[in-house]
């Protein structure tokens, strides 16, 4: 028996989180007698921040490299670079956010910070697969740490309830997905993406077997009618979490959806209307739900739902210009949208028996109480809002631009729309910040820690230089969505 | 010199961000010694590029890009963070640097005291200065613009900073409401730049890859009929959307309730510079509107009865600022006027001294405003010339260039459009003529009831006093402006009488950038009638206010001596008067609060509050579909898996 | 012969389907699901899926069911009433809905593959060495991205089952 | 020989019951079930499919969303348990604090 040679390089900064995250796990008996205490916090978790930051290097030496791959299961481009790097990033920010706020409700942190990583893992797993079953496994490693993260706050009934959502309606669309990909299975008899792309039949067991797939994609990715959980899960989470989840989470699913639709490239015609649908459906769903709400959380989450949709455009639009638009836009909303959690993390009160929620209301006055704070929320709200010259206005700019050269100018109004309606509640709370006197309702967490300090800088430096050199940087993904494109 | 233009935009950049971050920390005195700064440095700027573009090559067309950074490429598609500087785009700088920094003189000063009359804390000193700042950045960027992107960023910054300071006294609800109202009917005008930029994008920019002004005007010449006729439709758009910028019919409604920002807002973005955005727009975008005549015809006429209409309005007011917001639509129709009948430089001219004139207006106002702390409404003031003589004559010379009196800066410029606009409609000449004469009405109405006669509230009375010189002062400036600013622009029919060849400047320094429109002209008579005729309208406007005003109000000492010998006439004219109040005033009163109902607080108000609580309502049920149960989002997802399978199964 | 068992172990797997839907005390919803698992199990020797078979028998029928007793038998007191018809229209729209997945999934399976396709497979394809000889070489990735996903479990099974104590410092509200 | 068919369609009734099971049942403890009978039909399909032609890939699959199973299992009542002791219910219609 010749045991398969393996290509370690393909999964470099992959190897690198997990013995990251084995060391994080172990660091928890080094000295078990010793106390669980803020300082050792923060060792667990600057062990963790390294592990991350090596990765991400590992992840840019290998860009512009060719493809290689793992017995065609995982496969290591320039794609699936930038997708860790997304995700590694994501995580930083939300690490970087939970520094400080983990000590407040739990003593577990190596354990917090191990299931972190692994969930990084399989999110970068997952966007580099190219084999259903090692898709569906990498899926279930990312989802399951989700769900014990979710309800990572024992505390809080809150977080119970979010996590038991998110894990029976996870597993029930799991099911879905692993049913559509034993269709495409019995299609073509295979699990390859490459053999799928070359023998699907394009018959009604290839048109339902993506169906199925899509509606794992689409409860990934929080797309309406699958998205149900999201404001829920999103609310209940501790923020840190939901920060990194709402990016990272999509970002893996974005990728893989876009390695699936290719090997399903035959029914072109067919699954790029139902997307353009859903897209549709689920910006509009998202920022009409959006505009009433109360918390913060829910906001931001109801924002993600609508945001997927302006991303399911981009899916839409297809390969090439669809691609680096998607990706783009994916850098652009980790740095803005986890940039709004980390000020929304602020606004919260400490309380451990109710939801800890920061209402829209905690914002009042921020402008006179902390100004560059204020300032620096409201250049995230208007990034996500897609006002010029943010990152999120040429995010958009090149998602519609995308749409409307391969002929979907109705979607790309219909993204126009939506986001001039979304307008309306970032800019409430814009108002509420600057216009607004401070009462007995607001509320800021202080001091403001160097490590969430830390996280909004980055956030926001990175908004606005991927507002400066929107050209270049979309350049770059561009080669990597031709390269993935001609492949 | 050219290739440092980019510091015009760099000034009030770095003054906004400087007193952002600063500005707490260094005081009012600082604040506004920066920001100042910051506008005049700006100023200079701009008079240092219009004497540097005369420098320029014949073969340059007057016109030089200056391309600042590599904005957006993707693809084919490339668009540069460029300055276009041609005549057209300095003069607009000239006007908004120059009357901005007078504006920032004055506001340095009135600021001081908040809404209430109370001293206005250092930050928020600091804020206002700050968001002034950005505006004189964000018009500047819009005018400076070398394409459509760009210009929309523009056009978005200042919206953005107008709402800011519609709600600058956000503690009260009405300037809270008003913002809103302003953004909401803004974003309507709004979608239709964006919507027509995207569409000439695909008419005219996708083969050259680009969405700069030159660019698309090159494609035109070798544009297909098909092309040329879907002009049509990109006009209306950018129609849309100047008529929400410019408040006009029907997106006028969000003006008039602007005045509750404070005074130099109101002065400098609400009557100078921003609301003149879509005039500007439509004379940089001439080429597009030259193929589209329908489009052409329908900004004339909406801009003819946007002036009547607003005009009318402006007489039943009694709220100081109102009248003037009202005069600002009506005057701002007036350039619709010309620039729909192919008169751009007559459409520019009358900005210019629009511009100079009503912001001395809205500056003396808000002396008048601090005078009586916060008091607006005419009918309670009268005799204020007594107390505030200066801040009169200030006002005084200001409706007297609004009104058209002759030789001042109002007459000469409107004077052009209506002399452009007789030869191609009579129609349209007979309402701009009919709009001058209740111009010069209502200004002077203004004047006397405001500062002329007995003081009618005489607690105010007592309380009005001067403003201090820091106020008053930098009012002269614009004073010389509204008396002299004509001057730019004499016609050749005068300029002839005194033998002075090509004696309309303004015109010959914008003719590059207008060249290719040719307008006809009517013999040297025939000019100096019209001339004669909008002279003799505007002085019988005047009087007619005067004999309304001043004899119903009761004689004030002065104006009694004054007009002694013509008691008897004046007697005698108070059966035309009151004939005049019956036949013109009430008729003109129904019609006005007609429109005022039925457009600004039934229809534009319903569609607007509507389409809100439509939404909301919507947004409201979609939310309460999250019940949080379980059950209900497993159904919502199998109802998805449903319709996926369903509808793949269809389509495939 | 095969035929004649096969619909005897699909009519008990069906039994045993609707046995955990429709019973009302959680226990017997569980056993149901035990006689389910059973008899698809068996259903795997026919498929010539022996080492699926027994791990079935193991993972599912020994661990996972006995767990969904252990835990039933522990909070079994606390189930709140099962109240009847509240959910009536749901009930009917869910059960609709189901019927029509149900029908477009069939359709789609029977449109491709013809009635009766013989399947291929070698008798001892599923033996415990071919099984394993192809999750050590072919699909290593995925077996070892599985451990991983264990080792997620483990974790997260520790997290949650681990008694919860707030900090002193809770009481700060 | 068992024709596929058969197979593949007994799978489907089971997953549909599973998920009918999913919507109408309100104890967290059967909702989970329903879904691991989910699971398991898939398992079938995979493994009659692996059967129709003749590869093992099918079996490889099933025997991973076994192993998925058993980590969702563990998990998933860790966390029915945890909400359980906190709220003395496992009916879910009044597990929602969240909603909106």
């Amino acid at each position: 028996m010749n045991l398969p040679h393996i290509d370690f390089s393909v999964i470099t900064p992959e190897l690198i989180v997990i013995a990251t995250a084995l060391v994080v796990m172990l660091a928890e008996f080094v000295g078990a007698h010793a106390t669980p205490s803020p300082t050792r916090s923060h060792r667990i978790a600057l062990i963790a921040l390294l592990g991350l930051v090596l990765a991400a290097l590992a992840a840019v030496a290998g860009l512009g490299r060719a493809a290689t791959d793992i017995q065609g299961m995982l496969v290591a481009d320039d794609l699936g670079r930038y997708l860790e790097l997304v995700v590694l990033l994501a995580a930083a920010l939300g690490l970087l956010l939970a520094w400080d706020y983990l000590p407040q409700f739990t003593k577990m942190h190596s354990e917090y910070y191990a299931l972190y990583l692994l969930a990084v893992v399989g999110m970068m797993f997952m966007g580099k697969s190219t084999e259903l079953i090692t898709l569906f496994v990498s899926l279930e490693i990312l989802s399951v740490a989700l769900y014990v993260l979710t309800g990572f706050h024992r505390g809080q009934l809150a977080a119970g309830e979010a996590a038991l959502k998110y894990f029976l309606l996870g597993a029930f669309s799991s099911a879905f997905f692993i049913y559509g990909a034993a269709l495409l299975y019995g299609d073509t008899g295979s699990t390859h993406l490459v053999d799928i792309a070359a023998r699907a039949s394009g018959g009604f067991l290839t048109l339902a077997g993506l169906a199925l797939l899509l509606v794992g994609f689409g409860f990934k990715l929080a797309v309406v009618p699958f998205h149900m959980w999201t404001p829920d899960v999103y609310q209940g989470a501790p923020t840190p979490v939901t920060a990194f989840m709402s990016v990272g989470t999509k970002a893996a699913a974005f990728v893989a959806l876009f390695r699936v639709l290719q090997a399903a490239g035959v029914s072109y015609a067919t699954w790029s209307l139902v997307l353009a649908l859903l897209a549709t459906l689920t910006m509009t769903w998202g920022n009409l739900a959006a505009l009433r709400q109360s918390s913060l959380k829910r906001m931001l989450a109801y924002s993600s739902i609508a945001h997927a949709g302006y991303m399911l455009i981009g899916v839409t639009a297809g390969m090439q210009l669809g691609l680096s638009a998607v990706l783009f836009y994916l850098f652009a909303y980790a740095f803005m949208n986890i940039g709004a959690f980390a000020v929304v993390s602020l606004l919260e009160r400490p309380g451990y028996h109710a939801t800890q929620d920061a209402t829209i209301d905690a914002a009042r006055g921020l402008f006179a109480r902390k100004p560059l704070l204020a300032v620096v929320m409201a250049i995230f709200l208007l990034s996500l809002a897609g006002v010029p010259p943010l990152a999120g206005f040429f995010g958009k700019l090149y998602l519609f631009n995308a749409a409307v050269q391969s002929g979907w100018i109705w979607l790309a109004i219909v993204g126009m729309i939506n986001s001039v309606v979304s307008a309306y509640y970032y800019l409430r709370v814009t108002v509420l910040m600057f216009m607004t006197e401070a009462d007995e309702t607001s509320f800021l967490r202080s001091p403001l820690s160097n490590a969430t300090g830390l996280a909004i800088a980055v956030a926001m430096v990175g908004t606005l230089l991927l507002g400066i050199f929107a050209g270049p940087w979309l350049q770059q993904l561009g080669q990597a969505a031709l390269a993935f494109a001609g492949s | 010199m050219l290739n440092y233009s980019w510091l015009i935009l760099l000034f009030p950049a770095v003054g906004a961000l400087f007193n952002a971050f600063w500005g707490r920390r260094l005081g009012p005195r600082l604040v506004k010694l920066v920001a100042n700064a910051a506008v005049l440095a700006s100023f200079v700027v701009a008079v240092l590029m219009a004497i540097s573009l005369q420098a320029l090559p014949a073969s340059a067309h007057g016109q030089f890009e200056l391309t600042l950074w590599p904005w957006i490429h993707s693809g084919d598609f490339r668009v540069d963070l460029a300055m276009l500087i041609d005549p057209l785009s300095v003069v607009m700088a000239l006007v908004i640097t120059g009357v901005g920094f007078v504006i920032h003189l004055y506001a340095a000063e009135y600021m001081k005291l908040d809404d209430e009359h109370q001293p206005l804390d250092d930050r928020r000193y600091a804020r206002f200065f700050v968001y002034l700042n950005f505006f004189i950045l964000m018009m500047l960027t819009l005018v400076l613009a070398n394409n459509f992107l760009q210009m929309y960023v523009g056009w978005e910054g200042v919206g953005l900073a107008s709402y800011l300071l519609i709600g600058f006294w956000f503690h009260k609800p009405s300037a809270a409401d008003a913002g809103k109202k302003a953004f909401i009917v803004n974003r309507v005008g709004d979608f239709g730049l964006a919507l027509a930029i995207m569409w000439l994008f695909f008419l005219l920019g996708r083969d050259a890859g680009s969405l700069a002004f030159n660019d698309i005007f090159h494609a035109l010449d070798g544009a297909t009929l098909a092309v040329k006729s879907a002009l049509g439709g990109v006009t209306l758009l950018l129609l849309l959307a100047a008529t929400g910028k410019s408040a006009q019919i029907p997106l006028f409604v969000w003006l008039p309730d602007a005045m509750e920002g404070p005074t130099p807002v109101s002065a400098l973005i609400h009557a100078a510079t921003m609301v003149t955005a879509g005039v500007y727009m439509i004379a940089r975008t001439h080429p597009l509107f030259e193929l589209a005549p329908g489009t052409m015809t329908i900004v004339a006429w909406i801009g003819a009865i946007t002036a009547l209409m607003a005009a009318s309005i402006a007489m039943v007011q009694t709220d100081l600022k109102r009248i003037l917001a009202y005069s600002t639509i009506s005057q701002l129709g007036y350039m619709f006027l010309a620039v729909g009948v192919g008169a751009y430089a007559a459409g520019i001219f009358h900005l210019t001294t629009h511009a100079l004139y009503k912001a001395l207006l809205f500056l003396a106002a808000g002396s008048v405003m601090h005078a009586l702390h916060g008091e607006l409404n005419i009918d309670l003031m009268g005799g204020l010339k007594a107390k505030m003589p200066r801040t009169y004559w200030q006002f005084l010379i200001g409706a007297a260039a609004l009104a058209g009196f002759p030789l001042l800066a109002g007459f000469w410029s409107k004077d052009e459009i209506l002399y452009f606009t007789f030869q191609q409609n009579k129609a349209l000449y007979a309402i701009g003529l009919g709009t001058a004469f209740l111009t010069a009405f209502y200004s002077f109405r203004a004047v006397f009831r405001a500062f002329a006669g007995k003081p009618r509230d005489q607690h105010l009375y007592e309380h009005a006093h001067e403003q201090s010189q820091g106020m008053v002062a930098p009012l002269w400036v614009l004073a010389f402006g509204a008396v002299f600013a004509g001057l730019i622009g004499i016609p050749a029919a005068v300029g002839g009488l005194f033998g002075l060849e090509e004696s309309h400047m303004l015109e010959q320094w914008l003719h590059p950038v207008f060249a290719d429109v040719s307008l006809p002209s009517l013999p040297v008579v025939w000019e100096l009638s019209l001339l004669a005729g909008s002279s003799l309208v505007a002085l019988l406007g005047i009087y007619l206010a005067y004999a309304r005003y001043v004899q119903q109000a009761g004689w004030t000492l002065f104006l009694q001596r004054l007009f002694t010998p013509l008691q008897s006439l004046l007697e005698h004219k108070y059966y035309v008067d009151e004939l005049y109040t019956a036949v013109i005033v009430n008729p003109l009163r129904t019609l006005a609060t007609f429109f005022y109902r039925f457009s600004d607080q039934t229809l534009i108000e319903g569609i607007v509050n509507g389409l809100g609580r439509v939404t909301m309502v919507v947004g409201g049920g979609v939310a309460r579909l999250q019940s949080g149960m379980v059950g209900l989002y497993a159904l919502s997802v199998l109802v998805g898996v449903v319709g996926l399978l369903a509808l793949m199964f269809l389509v495939g | 012969m095969t035929l004649i068992l096969f619909a005897f172990l699909a009519l008990i797997a069906l039994a045993g389907g609707l046995g955990v839907v429709l019973s009302r005390n959680p226990v017997h919803s569980a056993l149901s699901l035990l006689l389910n698992f059973a008899s698809i199990a068996v259903i795997y020797f026919l498929l010539h899926a022996q080492f699926l078979g027994v791990v079935q028998v193991i993972v599912y029928a020994g661990a996972i069911v006995v767990l969904f007793l252990f835990v039933v038998m522990l909070i079994g007191g606390n189930i709140g009433p099962y109240r009847h018809g509240s959910r009536t229209v749901t009930s009917v729209i869910a059960v609709g809905l189901a019927a029509a997945f149900l029908a477009l999934v069939v359709w789609s399976v029977v449109q491709v593959l013809p009635m009766s396709a013989t399947p291929v497979g070698a008798p001892d394809a599923g033996s415990v060495q071919a099984v394993g000889m192809a999750l050590y070489t072919d699909y290593l990735v995925p077996f070892e991205l599985a451990s991983l996903l264990l080792l997620v479990g483990m974790l997260g099974g520790v997290v949650l089952a681990r008694r919860y104590q707030p900090f002193a410092e809770d009481e700060t509200q | 020989m068992i024709p596929t068919d058969y197979v593949l369609i007994l799978a489907a009734v089971l997953f549909t019951i599973g998920a009918a099971g999913v919507l109408v049942r309100r104890n967290a403890l059967i909702i989970f079930m329903c879904v691991e009978m989910m699971l398991n039909s898939v398992n079938l399909t995979l493994v009659a499919l692996a059967d129709l032609w003749g590869n093992l890939t099918g079996q490889v699959f099933a025997f991973v969303v076994m192993a998925v199973a058993a980590v969702e299992v563990a998990v998933g009542l860790a966390i029915i348990m945890a909400i359980v002791r906190h709220k003395d219910t496992s009916n879910i219609d009044e597990i929602n604090l969240l909603k909106g």
